[in-house]
This record gives C-alpha cells, structure tokens and sequence, in this order.
C-alpha cells in the first residue's frame, strides 16, 4: 500500500505562484479560488488525497510555505528536505 | 511647437538629445533610471552614442573620454550613484573639459531610499571631489525648466570648459507635466581647437590633469578660480514671487521651492507680505539678491529638503541683518505647503529680533511633527 | 477652475497610475495647467500604488497635497488612508467591489460602485480604472466625458489601442452609473 | 502496526518568520532556503554573518535569522573580505545579483578570489536587474529585451554575456566554483548540494567559494512563474551550462 | 617614553596600532604611502588585519565591513584615492559604524601633483559623499600632534559611531620630527553590543543604512543630527599663540597655521601685536572661539593653502564684523613665513575699514607673486 | 661597385624627440618604441587618440606624438570606450600598468572586453608598482619582496598572480589577446608582430584588443637593466607564459 | 666580404643601461667612460669595426637612442626595424 | 642657539636625504628640536633631491624657509639654485669634485672641497655627502663632531652598519679637511 502523507500550506507566506502545482507528481495541488491570503493571493492547498508526502513541492516552493508530513509505518529514518535522497 | 505631457527624466533625456547630445554614458538608478531607459531608446536610432557603463565610475570616466573629443556628451544618476563620480568629476574639473551631470536627488546617506531629497546640496554646490574646482550647478523646479536648462547647462559647460550640474529630486525625475520641447539642434561640423580627434595637419592636442610642478598647477589653479569668478559675474540666475513689496522672504529650491510657491499664494490671500526667491543657479549663488533682500524684508525663511545647507549660504550672506530661520523635511519626505503655511504664520508672528541658532529651533520643531506622525 | 487635486489609489496593477495619465492629458488637452505625480518604489509588486493630479488654470505650485479634493479609491486601505483627508464637500469615489464598508462622512459628494463587476460586465476586468475615472466625471465635472474620452484616444499607447472601445465603455458605464443613482 | 505522523519538511530555522517582498514564484526565495538549510545542517547559524546586496535581496537580512550587514552595490565581497579578516573565524557569505557582482562589482570578486579569500558567495545570476525595474545587465541573453535593451540586447554595441563561473575559475585561489540552477526539483537539490560544498570549502580554509545560482524573475522577463522556470531551462542553461568549474581536490575526499 | 625621530606616515600608522587598529585596508597613494607600508610590515607581525586593496573604493568598504564588527579598523589614502572612497564613506556615515579615513592632502583638482595640498577642506569638511551626514575632521600641524589625534581619531569614532577623518598635508605625511608614541593599547576582549560577530546566545545584529520609509529614514537623519551637535558641544579643539592681547589675528589649519606661526614669532619680536588660532576640529569647527576672536581684534587674516575654504566659514562667523582677508597657495606650494609675514605687514597698514572681497583682493596680489616667480 | 649608407634604424615619426623620464633600461621605453614603429608603419599616426594611465608611462602623452589624453588611474579603457564611441573612425588605444589595468582598474578592463570594445590596450606587466616606489601589484610573483610585502608576497594573505591574458581570453568580445615578453631581442620582435596584430584587429573592426607585455622595472626589482631582463627570462615567464590567448579567426587570413 | 656598418648614438637619449652592450653579437659597442651626457650617463659608443648593421641594438635600446647604417652593396631593400627579417 | 636652517642638495643618488637625517638624529639626541623635511616626487630617477633641516632650542613653526642659514650643494644646479638665497654671513659648503666654479658672495663663510674625490680616497665614493657634513661642522658648529658620529653609531640602519667606520673617516676627512684649509 502507498504511502500516506500530505501537506500543510501556511497562508502567512503563500503567494499563489502555483510551482507546488505543477510540481506536484500526483497533481494534489492546486490553488483556492475560492478566498484570497491576506496578502491578497490565492493560496495552494490539497485537493485530493494521493499525496505521498514526497516533498518536491516543498523543495519548489520559494516561500517555504509549506509543511510536508507523511504516516511512518516502519522504523526507517527519513529525510526529505531538498537535498535529501527522495524517490 | 504645442506641449507634450511628459515624464521629467524622459523630458529631460529628450532636451538632451535636441540640444545635440552626442554621447550618453550611465548607470541605472532609481530614481534617475528612465533617463538612461529613454537614451537607450532614442540614441540609437539616431546613430548616436549610449553606454550602459559597468557602474557609475566607468560612466563618468566615459564622459571624461567623450568630453575629450569636444563633443556635446553626458550622464545622469543618483545620490548613491554620483558620489562613485567625484574622482572622475575632479578629473574632468581640472582637465578643463565641458560635461554635463545630472544628479536625481534621493534620500541618504548610505543607500537611504529612493524618495526625493535635497540632501546632495553640499556634494554638488562645494565640490564633492578633491582639490579647488567650481561646477555650476542648476536646480529646475519644474518639467518645462528643467528642459530649457540641460541645453544651458551644455551651452554653459562649453563656454567656459567646466562642468555643469543639474541637480533636481525624485518628484522632478517621476512627475509628469506638459512641456515643450526644444527643436532638434544640428550637429556641429567641426571641432573646438583643444578637442582630441586625430593630430591630422596640427600639432597633438594633449588633454590631462596632471601639473607635476606645483608652480604650473598654482597656474592653472588661479586660471580655474579666475573662470569661477566671471561666472559669478554673468551666470546667476533666480526667480522670484511677490517679492516687490515683500516684508517676509521665503528662499528655496527646486522641488521645495516650488512648494513653498503655493504656501506663498495662501499667504498672500490671507495678506500676508510674503514673497519668494528661488535659486535657480546653486552655483554662481545668487548673493547681491539675497544680500538686497536681506535689507529689504524683516525676516528670512529658508526651506530646504535637507538639514539646511543652503541654509548656511544664506546666513553667510545675511550677516545677521536680519534673522533667517529655516525649515526643512528630511529622509525623502517632501514638505507640504500647509507646513510651509504654518512657518510663514509663525515666521510672521515671532517678533524677536534676536538670531538664534535657526537649525537648532527647526530641529525641536520638527521632532513634534514627527512624533505627531505629521508627514 | 482653481486648482482641484485628486488622488487615485488603489492596488499596484489596478491601473490607477494610468487613470490618473488619462485625467491629466485630458486636462492638458483642454488648456488646463496640470501635473501628475505617482508614488514610486523597488520594483516590488503588490503594496499600493497611487497617484496625485492636479488640475488648474493657474501655474501650478506644489504637486502634492495632504487634503486632496478628489479621491478615488480603488480598494479598502486607500479608502482607509484618504478618508478622513478629503475637505468638507470634497469628492470620494470608491469600488465597493473591494470595499466592504461606506463613509460615515455626510460633508462629502461620495459614490460607491462595484467597478471590478461593472468592468467584468464588460469583459474586461483590468478596467475598473476607467469605471471609477467615469463615475468621478459624472460626479465632479472638471473635465467632461467627451473631454476624457477624446484624450485617451489621443493618447492610449498604440498597443493598447485595441481597447479604446473596452475603455470608453468602461468609462460610460461608471458615469451612467452615477446618473442612475 | 502503530502509525505516526512524522515530519518531512519545515521551515529552516535560519529563515526569520518574514515574509517575503519577492514576487510570486521568484526563486531567491528558493535561494534562501537553500542556504538556510546547508547553515542549519552544518550548525554554522550562530557564528555566521551575511553581506545583503544590493538588489532585490536588499532586504535579504529581514529573511536570514543570523547577524548580517548590507554592502553598497557590488562591493559585497570587500565588505566580506573586511569581517573575515578581522573575525576568521565566522562564517562569512555574501548574496549577490548578477548586475551587483558581474557589472559594478566585478573588479570586488574578481580580487576577492584572486586574493582567496576565505568566503562564500551566492550568486543570483537572473539576467536581469530586478530591483531597478528590468534593465540589461551583463548576463542578459544576446537579443534579450530589457528596458535599457529595448531593441534586444545587441552583441555588438553591448557585447556578449559574461561567464563568471568560466571567468573565476582562473584565479588560484578560488576552492570551489560552480553553476546551479533553480528550475526544478532535481536542479534545486543539485544546487543545494553546491552550496553546501562552498560553505564545506570556507569552513575547511580551502579558499574562496561560489555558487552561481541561474534563477527567475517572472516580473521583468514578463512571464508567468512557472513559464520562467521554463525559460531558465531552455535558453539560459545553453548559455550558462551547468557544472562545477573549480574543485580543490582536497574537496573530493 | 623618549622621542624618536620619525617619518610622518610611519609615525601616524604606528600610532594607529598603538591606539588599537586592528584593520587596515588601503591603496597605495604618494604622499600616504609610507602609512600602508607601515602597516604591511606592522600589522602581520601583530597578527592584525592588513589587506593591499585592490583600490580605493574597495579598500573603504573593506572598512566598513570590518568596522561593523566593532574592531578599530581604518584607512589611509590621499585626495582623488579618497574620493573614490565617496560613497563607502556615506554608508559608513549612515549605518553608524565608527572607522577612521586619513587623508594626505595633495595638489588637484584632478591627478594634480604630489605636492602638498589643503584643497580637500570642503570635501572633507561639508561632506563629499552624498545625503546629510556629519563627519569629525582633525587636522594635525605636527607629527606628535598627529600621532595623538589618531587615538583621539579612534576614540571620538567610538563615542559617537561616525567617520572620523584626519587631514594632513604632504609635507606632515613627508617630513620628520621627534614624537612620543603612546603605549601599546591592550585589545577589548568584548564586542559593542550593536557589532556583528555572529547572532550567539542574542537576537541577530542587522547593520545597514537602507529606510526604505522616509519616515524611518527622516528619524535616522534628526538622529544623526542631534548627535552632530552633541559633537559640536563637546569636541571643538584649536591651539591659540598669542591671542591674549592680539589686535590681529590669523587663522589657518595644519601647515599653513604652522608657517603662519613662525612668522607671528617674527612679527612680535616687531612689536606687532598679532595672535594666532589655529583650529584643530575643522569639523565642529571652532565657532563661539572666531567669534570671540572677532570682537577682540580689529583684523583677521585666514591663511590657507587652498582658494579660501576655510575663509568662506570665518567669514560666515565673522558676520562683518571685522574685516577678514585672505592668504593662500595653490597647487601644492607651501607658503613659506616670509609671505606670510608680508601680508601680516600689510594687514597691520591697511585701515579700510570696509569688508572688502576678500579672495579677489588676494587673487590679484598672488598673480604679481606668481609672475613675480616668488615660490 | 657603388657604396652608399642606407639606414637601417631610426627614431620612428611618431616619437616626439622629448627624452622619456623612464629610469635606464626600463622597458616601458622599448615598448613605447615598438607602438610607435607600428602607427607609423600602419599609417595610423594622425587619426590615433592614446590614452596614458597613472602610472610611470603617465607621461607617456609626451613621448608619442599624436593626440592623447591621461585617464584617471586604472579607467583609461573606460576612457577609451568614451572617445572610440563618438570618434567610431578614429584608432584609440590604452597603455596601462599592471597596478592600473589588473588592479584598481580591473573592472573597466574586463567590461571594455565584455562590450568587444574596439579599442587597443597595450599592458605593460613588471610585476610591481613602479611610479609609487615599488609597492605589491596583482601581477607579483609569488614570494617576491616589494614595499608593501616586506615579507615576501604571501600567496595565503594576498593570493596568486592575476592572469590577464588568461582572463581575459574568456570574453566573447575579445578579437586578440597575447602575451609577450621585452627581455630581448627575438621577444620584442615577436612583441612587435603582436601589438601590430592588435592595431590591425581594431582597424578591422574585430573588437578588442590587448597585449600583455612582461616588461623590467629594474628601479624597484633593484637589479642592473640587465639583470631585469633575466629576471623576466627566468622567473616571470614561467608565471606568466607567453603566447597568443585568444585570435579571432578573421585575423589569420 | 662581411656588411660593413656602423650606429650613431644620441647623447642626447642615451642613459647608459649598456642594454646595447650585451646584446651587440659582435660585442664592438661599450660605454664611454670618458665623459657624460647632458643627463649625466656615460653614452654608449662604438668601439671596434666588425658592426654588421644587424640593428639588434637598435631594437633593445629602451630609449631610441641608436641610429644604424649599413653600406650598401647590392641593390635588395632592408628594412631591419624591430619585426623586419633580420639575419 | 635660535633656529638654524640647512638645506642638503644634490643630484638624486648622492645621499642628501640621509646626510639631513644624520644632523636630524644629532640634534635631537642633543636635546634640540629639529625637523627634517625632502624634496619628495614620482619614483623618477635622476633629477635633484634636496631637504630641509631645522634646528632649534624652541618649538618649530614652519619646516620649511626661503633663506637657509647653511647650505650643502653636492653639485652645481644646488649652487646655482641656494647660493643667492643665504643670508649674510651665512654658511656655504660646496662639493668642488662636480662644481667647477666659486662663488662670487664675499659675505659667506664658505668652503669648496672635493668631496666625490675624498671619499674615493676613503675607498667608498658614495660618502661624499658624509664628508660634506663633516666639512658643515667644523665651519658651523651647532653639532660638535662626537654628537653627529655617536648619533650616527646610534641610527645607522642595521645593512649598513658594517660601514660605519668608513663614515665616520669620510665625516672626519671632511672635517679636517675645513681645519686644514
Ligand atoms: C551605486 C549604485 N548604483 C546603482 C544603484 C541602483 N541599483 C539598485 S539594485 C541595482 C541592480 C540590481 O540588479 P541585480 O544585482 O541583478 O539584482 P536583482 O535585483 O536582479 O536580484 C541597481 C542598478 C544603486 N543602488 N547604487
Ligand atoms: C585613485 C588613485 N589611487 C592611487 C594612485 C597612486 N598611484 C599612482 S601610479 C600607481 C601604480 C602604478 O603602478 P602600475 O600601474 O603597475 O604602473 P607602473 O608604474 O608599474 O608602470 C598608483 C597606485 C593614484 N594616482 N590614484
Ligand atoms: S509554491 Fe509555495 S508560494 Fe507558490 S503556490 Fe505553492 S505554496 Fe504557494
Ligand atoms: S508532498 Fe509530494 S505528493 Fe504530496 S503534495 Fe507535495 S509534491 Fe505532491
Ligand atoms: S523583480 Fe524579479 S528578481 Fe526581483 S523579486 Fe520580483 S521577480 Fe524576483
Ligand atoms: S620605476 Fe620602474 S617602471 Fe618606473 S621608470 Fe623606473 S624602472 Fe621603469
Ligand atoms: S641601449 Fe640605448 S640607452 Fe642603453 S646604453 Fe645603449 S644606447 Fe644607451
Ligand atoms: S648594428 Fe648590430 S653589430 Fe652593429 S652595433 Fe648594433 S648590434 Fe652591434
Ligand atoms: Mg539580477
Ligand atoms: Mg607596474
């Protein structure tokens, strides 16, 4: 069974660039039209399950605005901040 | 020829090119940058010179190089971008070759901000650079002005080989106002007889700064100030409202000087005999003017974007008839003419004779419009 | 006409430096004295952009005012910072659009319109510029419709020319607005 | 089987809670937290100190949560050469744009490396003046518009891009010296790993260390992030390749 | 400690490591040179920071960096290498960060020569850099003078976080005179609190001169302002000889106040009762002191070896109410006691009681001395 | 059989007769010599403009006869790029030291190739500062003793020789580079073949131009004029080898 | 039979640095130690016949200071500046 | 003693500066105030090199004068240049091996000696301006011979110190060079 993770989008810093989106190797991301930060953009969120909790969108994202959690089943260490091994 | 409604740095770069600007070499600086912006437009397609140098340092020594030639050549900057020019300036200065600066005024020291400012007054009126030399420097406090003056300022540099300044501050480099514009101005054919263009049936023209012999550069020194002293005699240039039967004079520059030009219309709605002197040549100053004043009016009202260096001119030549007192907006605040107002009100009203430190009084004042969050 | 100031204010890419072109070469089309000045910055997008114009028939001193007469005010922190400076019978247009409150001042000749959905009706989005330069015409008629709408034709960058129709519709519909009323 | 969350990714401590004034989708944000990263994984925050440009990372010393001074334009590296000399202990790194270090501060790195000089730099090579508004600078692409290149920048009047990387690795005292790219996943960690070596290279004493770094500016190049992106890929990487241009031997074990 | 005989530049850089310098960063430049061949010999035996730069502008912002690390660290150089230094000294001004620029004055504008020179007064005094900033100037007329005041130089950049220059002449950088050198200084162990030594155990030290919001940026200015007039309160120095019963007096700075003293000594021996002030701070210049001085005396004669800078800010003191002339050289001519005592003979005689103006007065009696051939 | 003289060598036109101020045996003047030998043969002398350096050529305006100017020190390329830009027909070329060119004046040097200025630079190299009295340039072999590296240079403190030639190779803009030696016969020969193939690349509109030529300074090296000239032979060579950098390809045919 | 030539030096440039000296190949030129010039060196100064014309100190001398002549015998042009075809 | 000024002057090369230090170190390692200032130029070899010593029992004021009570001209362009400059009864010590002339001035305690030929005799030609200082003392004694021999002992720069001996003869050959003559 895949792996299970997602995201956490802090609004404080999202700008709506849509990088995660295209990013995204499952296509989860994709902006909120539906209200706008307080910076005035519509912020990335997820919009489906399927996250494996990969990180690519967090290494693509120029505001760090994102958090990358996934359920750990086994033991092993992981690390996947940008320079980290990832799939 | 009808007005155009036109953005003062590329106003200003416009009048270069009509008043046969042959050479542009600069750096891009806010707020200065539309002016290089519109050169690289326009210098191009007229088959003439642009360079957008490496920095500020190799603009200036550019314009050096194209000034040599005896062609109409110049550069435009900023604060920050100008005092990387005072070496080059000193240069040009003592090898007595004509060039043009523009300096767009922005709040400093250091690398401050980009809004408008007056804070160069001291670096472009007293020589920045090292050594005796005398730039004339005009101050345009409107679009239309500032374009009549980049053609003086060339026809100035060549008539007594020097360099010219054309100080002016962010709001005249961003502002937009109708304007005329010169006609195209011919390029000349041929080239003044101490120009470098190729030592073709004459002797070699050398062009250098260098007197190895104090005794050579105490000459060129005297030739120099003795040059200074004929621009004082017949370039000062000044302009004036409400002055005939003024009893309070407000004097101030470019930008500020424009302000106070409104606060000067309430002022005399409200019947107050306030006039305005505006210094339109930082250098040669207009002294007889101010002196004349001085016995004309009761009292004296500098207003300045700085922390009052004409201040100090002023004061020099009033000697102390009569009190001069200041106000001024620092940082790249622009004072408004409501301030302004007020100064004139509490100008008019203060009857004590005495001349105290005006910087130290403005100074107390200004903390309470600051603290007040007035801006 | 002694010297009327206005400020347009609004979000950076809401096109209130150029309204305020548009209102200047209208005025300076018809013989009026006027100046325009923006409020500049780094090249950073977002924050607010706005501009100061003043029209006269007299030579024009200082090109900034701390009250201005007109303001129009394109979103909620414009309207905010501008308020409370307008004179008494002073000119407010604001885009409710962006604005989710009104003035409490009753001293003012104040409009507000959803210029981001007028301008949408439109099919234009980018104009509610030119809806709020329309509603200010109607309301305060220093320049006239024809006056603004002549000059921008005049004047609209060659690119943008395309538009010229868009623009005047988005113009007549914030005056026509204010008609209505 | 007991399931847990655990986290895969946050904010580096070496980044303040700032938010940033870079354009959507401009990848000095990207620049940041990369360097925010290696600084934290190498424990360095607490004894390093940054020099800001000048340029739209200006204001880089609101975003860095460590000591940092801001140099006049292009003269980063004299500033930097300045507090190493007198505190070689510190990490000291500078953070340039392409017009700061290639254009007005080219004589300031090209001395600093000559001089090997014990410092990091990263620089943002985006072809572009982006705090003044989209002029040319010398990295710009032959036929590129800008607003001081208003017909393409043309090689014969304005000359051909410079190469500072290909330039740099001539002088002797430089350690390390290497080309990245932000464009996408994989060139981000690439690019991370870089700099992290030229932060191994100041730390170990091998010398000066600089990581070019091609980046975006959606705003002046007129695209969309994610159209930037796509450029950096297929125009500037021809003109810029990538790769590591100088490696103190000492650096491969 | 007993004197020793030593070479101007080696003795100010020697007291400079004395007083704690930790840093030097120049360019070499004659007449300064021995300054920063001191320092290369110097500075590695002690373990200190020297770097040859590889120029001017960056040797000052090596300074600044260094300088934000709260070490004693500066600079030596001479005129057009200084003015390249411009804006580095602006920044250093407006981020607050004290350092210290010496400056051998040389003949200019321009290359000029490698004589000795005092035409940097205004760019060193009124600020060459861009925006408001207020620099501390010292000029030394004696190498023990100057070895002593490149402590004080250090001390006062301490005090109040400014640029401090010292300006001297080629022949103070050039000749030697026994002096006594301080003791070696033992370093600080701790940093000031505002320095950047790394954000350990405290909140991160950010040091930079950018307000983007003029409002900031004006509070930074007011801040800089009052602290320039702390300064004046407190450190206005100048040396006096004879004053107390002068009926004339002459004011001159460094050399030229030197020259001049020898020949008051010769004047006296005359009976001529002449005094001389001879300021020390150019920058707060000593005002209150040449006011005084000019209601006691019944003439002033300034002598410089520049075209009258100094002159302009007596006379602005001076406000009339004596008359005040002017002696100078240029170019890098020294004047020697004799001239400066024919201008004493002569101001002694001369009786008109009017102002008149001073520098063309001058200007015409120099040109017979040059024609004259007179050095 | 008729004998009459034929001469063989003489001063060449556009030499003015003035004696040089350069110490004996300084090669400044043989380099001055050979420039001048290339003008006149080129036919160049009237539409030449030179730009001297501060430095001891600083004078150099006076032993050329044609127009000159005097640049501040180490802008002379920017001055240079001032004058060819207005005066496009005209040949303009700098003579610059190494304290000039590859230090203070690096940036200039280095942007005036990145432009593909059309101008010529003649570089003379003798690893020192001469005209200030023997201070520690760029171009200082490792080791060697001058008045400010009293200690020898320090390649740890104050870096590696800077490599003009090499640098400057890398711009696209540049249509010849060479390095050349004066320390004899043979070598100022082929040193002559160079600077003509400079001149000849800007008349040929090629771009920029510039030969380095090592050269003695016997003053400050404190050896014979002879002794200089080994010295160039034995230890700058090696640091600094001769050869041609870059040549455009035109130039070959 | 060998060219026959001979240099005239100027005193005027000369400065005496003997570079001349060393390179002559047929070693006929030495300084004057008799007197000085103008400058106060003592001027180079043929001292032997044996000059080939070659030019070679012509080349090296830094401040032009030697004109060099050479009989002519047969017709051919020479040019032996620096850079000419020389022997 | 009031202020006693010295000019040194000769081609560059002869030493005139070091001559000046040495009387500089003597008076002060004597408990007078002295300064000592070059001629200082472009790294040019060849042309004059001269300085100027002032020796005085009172503070210094200006370290350079118009009218040297003393002068040393190592050669002629030094004596053409000082000669008409010293005051009466001033002191003249020229060096006979470069000049060939005298002087005209009756009212000067002058001397001519040989001095490139003295130091050659010595066996080191370069101290000729050592035996020029000699010949000053003996005609001028502000420095006896022992102060400007112990100052020298004293100052003289570690390389040169293995020839101290030579400079001493060279001082002392000047000096009874001036009793004998
Ligand atoms: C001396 C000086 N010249 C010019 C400027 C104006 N200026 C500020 S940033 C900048 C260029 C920034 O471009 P770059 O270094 O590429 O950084 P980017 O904004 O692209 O990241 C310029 C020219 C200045 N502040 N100071
Ligand atoms: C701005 C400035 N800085 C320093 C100097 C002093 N200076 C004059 S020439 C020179 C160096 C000359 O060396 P180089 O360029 O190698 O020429 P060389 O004398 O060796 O031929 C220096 C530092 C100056 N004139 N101007
Ligand atoms: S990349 Fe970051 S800033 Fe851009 S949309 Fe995604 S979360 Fe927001
Ligand atoms: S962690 Fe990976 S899968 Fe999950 S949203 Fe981010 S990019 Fe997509
Ligand atoms: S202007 Fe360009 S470089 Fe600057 S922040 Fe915006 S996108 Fe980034
Ligand atoms: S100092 Fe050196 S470079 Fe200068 S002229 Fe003398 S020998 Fe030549
Ligand atoms: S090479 Fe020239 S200067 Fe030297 S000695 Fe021979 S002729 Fe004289
Ligand atoms: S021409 Fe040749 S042979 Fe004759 S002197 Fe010169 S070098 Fe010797
Ligand atoms: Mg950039
Ligand atoms: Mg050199």
């Amino acid at each position: 069974m895949p792996v299970k993770g997602w995201i956490e989008v802090d609004e404080l810093y999202c700008k709506g660039c849509e990088l995660c989106v295209s990013a995204c190797p499952k296509g989860v991301i994709a902006l909120d039209m539906e209200h706008l930060t307080p910076k005035g953009y519509h912020p990335a969120q997820l919009i489906d399950d399927g996250c494996t909790g990969c990180g690519i969108c967090a290494v693509v994202c120029p505001d760090a605005a994102i958090a990358v959690y996934r359920e750990v089943i086994q033991k092993r260490k992981t690390s996947l901040s940008a320079g980290g091994t990832a799939p | 020829m009808t007005k155009q409604l036109l953005k003062g740095n590329e106003a200003f770069a416009e009048a270069a090119i009509r008043a046969g600007c042959e050479g542009f070499f600069g750096y891009p600086i806010t707020p200065s940058t539309e002016f290089l912006e519109h050169m690289a437009r326009r210098m191009p397609e007229l088959g003439r010179a642009y360079v957008q140098a490496e920095s500020e340092v190799a603009a200036i020594n550019m314009v050096y190089g194209a000034a040599c030639t005896g062609k109409r050549v110049m550069t435009a900057s900023s604060s920050p971008g100008v005092s990387l020019m005072m070496e080059g300036i000193s240069y040009i200065a003592g090898t007595e070759v004509p060039a043009v600066v523009v300096n767009i005024m922005r709040g400093g020291p250091g690398l401050g901000n980009i809004a408008p400012s007056q804070g160069d007054y001291n670096q472009m009126v007293k020589g920045g650079g090292h050594g005796d030399y005398f730039p004339i420097v005009l101050a345009p406090a409107s679009v239309q002005e500032a374009v009549d003056q980049i053609a003086l300022a060339f026809e100035l540099a060549e008539k007594y080989r020097c360099m010219v300044h054309v100080v002016a501050d962010g709001n005249m480099g961003q502002m937009m106002e109708p304007a005329e514009l010169p006609p195209m101005r011919e390029l000349p054919k041929d080239a003044p007889d101490w120009a470098v263009r190729g030592a073709k049936d004459r002797d070699p023209n050398i062009l250098t700064s260098i007197y190895i012999d104090p005794v050579d550069e105490e000459i060129t020194n005297i030739r120099l100030l003795k040059r200074w002293m004929e621009i004082e005699k017949n370039e000062v240039r000044y302009t004036e409202q409400n002055m005939e039967d003024a009893e309070f004079a407000v004097i101030g520059f470019g930008t500020s000087g424009r302000v106070a030009s409104s606060a000067i219309k309430i002022a005399r709605q409200e019947g107050i005999k306030v006039g305005l002197l505006r210094p339109i040549t930082l250098a040669p100053f207009p002294k007889k003017r101010v002196e004349e004043i001085s016995k004309q009016v009761q009292r004296i009202l500098v207003v300045e974007m700085n922390t009052g260096m004409m201040l100090d001119d002023v004061q020099a030549i009033v000697q102390g008839r009569v009190p001069v007192e200041f106000y001024g907006r620092l940082g790249g605040i622009t004072p408004l003419p409501d301030e302004i107002l007020d100064e004139i009100h509490r100008v008019v009203k203060n009857t004590d004779k005495v001349n105290g430190n005006a910087r130290e009084q403005w100074l107390s004042r200004l903390e309470k419009i600051v603290e007040g969050g007035k801006q | 006409m002694k010297e009327t100031s206005i400020v347009i204010s609004g979000f950076g890419g809401q096109g209130t430096l150029f309204a305020g072109q548009v209102l200047a070469y209208a005025a300076m089309d018809n013989g009026f004295e006027v100046t325009w000045i923006p409020s500049y910055g780094p090249e950073m997008r977002g924050g607010t952009a706005h501009c100061t114009v003043i029209i006269s028939d007299e030579a024009i001193g200082s090109p900034l005012v701390r009250k201005p007469d007109i303001v129009i005010a394109l979103n909620l922190p414009s309207l905010d910072k501008y308020e409370s400076l307008i004179p008494p019978n002073g000119v407010l247009v604001a885009n409710s659009s962006l604005i989710n409150r009104r003035t409490e001042r009753q001293d003012l000749n104040s409009v507000f319109l959803p210029a981001n959905e007028i301008a949408e009706k439109i099919g234009m989005a980018r104009l509610a510029n030119m809806v709020m330069v329309g509603a200010m015409v109607k309301l305060k008629p220093i320049l006239t419709l024809e006056n603004v709408k002549q000059s921008l034709d005049e004047h609209i960058p060659e690119r943008h020319r395309k538009t010229l129709s868009m623009n005047f519709r988005a113009i007549e519909a914030g005056y026509s607005f204010v008609e209505k009323d | 089987m007991n399931i847990k969350a655990k986290t895969v990714y946050q904010r580096p401590e070496s980044l303040t809670d700032a938010t940033t004034h870079y354009c959507p989708g401009c990848t000095h944000g990207v620049a940041h937290r990369l360097v925010a990263e290696v600084i934290d994984e190498m424990g360095l925050r607490e004894k390093s100190i940054g020099v800001a440009p000048v340029g739209c990372s200006v204001f880089a010393y609101n975003y860095f949560n460590m000591d940092f001074v801001e140099a006049a334009h292009g003269r980063a590296p004299a500033m930097a050469t300045g507090i190493k000399r007198v505190l070689p202990k510190n990490t000291v790194f500078t953070y340039q744009g392409d017009g700061d270090l290639a254009s007005i501060g080219i004589a300031e790195i090209m001395h600093a490396a000559a001089r090997g000089e014990n410092i990091s730099v990263i620089f943002i090579n985006n072809a572009i003046y982006g705090m003044t508004g989209g002029q040319m600078a010398p990295t710009t692409l032959p036929g590129m518009k800008t607003t001081s290149s208003p017909y393409g920048r043309d090689v014969e009047l304005a000359g051909f891009p410079v190469k500072m990387a290909e330039i740099l690795a001539n002088m002797e005292g430089a350690g390390y010296i290497a080309r990245r790219s932000l464009h996408d996943v994989k060139h981000i960690r690439k690019a991370k790993k870089a700099i992290r070596l030229a932060f191994e290279t100041q730390e170990r004493g091998l010398g000066f260390s600089m990581v070019e770094l091609l980046s975006s500016c959606p705003t002046n190049w007129k695209l969309s992030a994610q159209k930037a992106l796509d450029f950096i890929a297929e125009q500037m990487i021809p003109v810029f390749p990538l790769g590591d241009y100088k490696v103190n031997p000492e650096l491969e074990n």
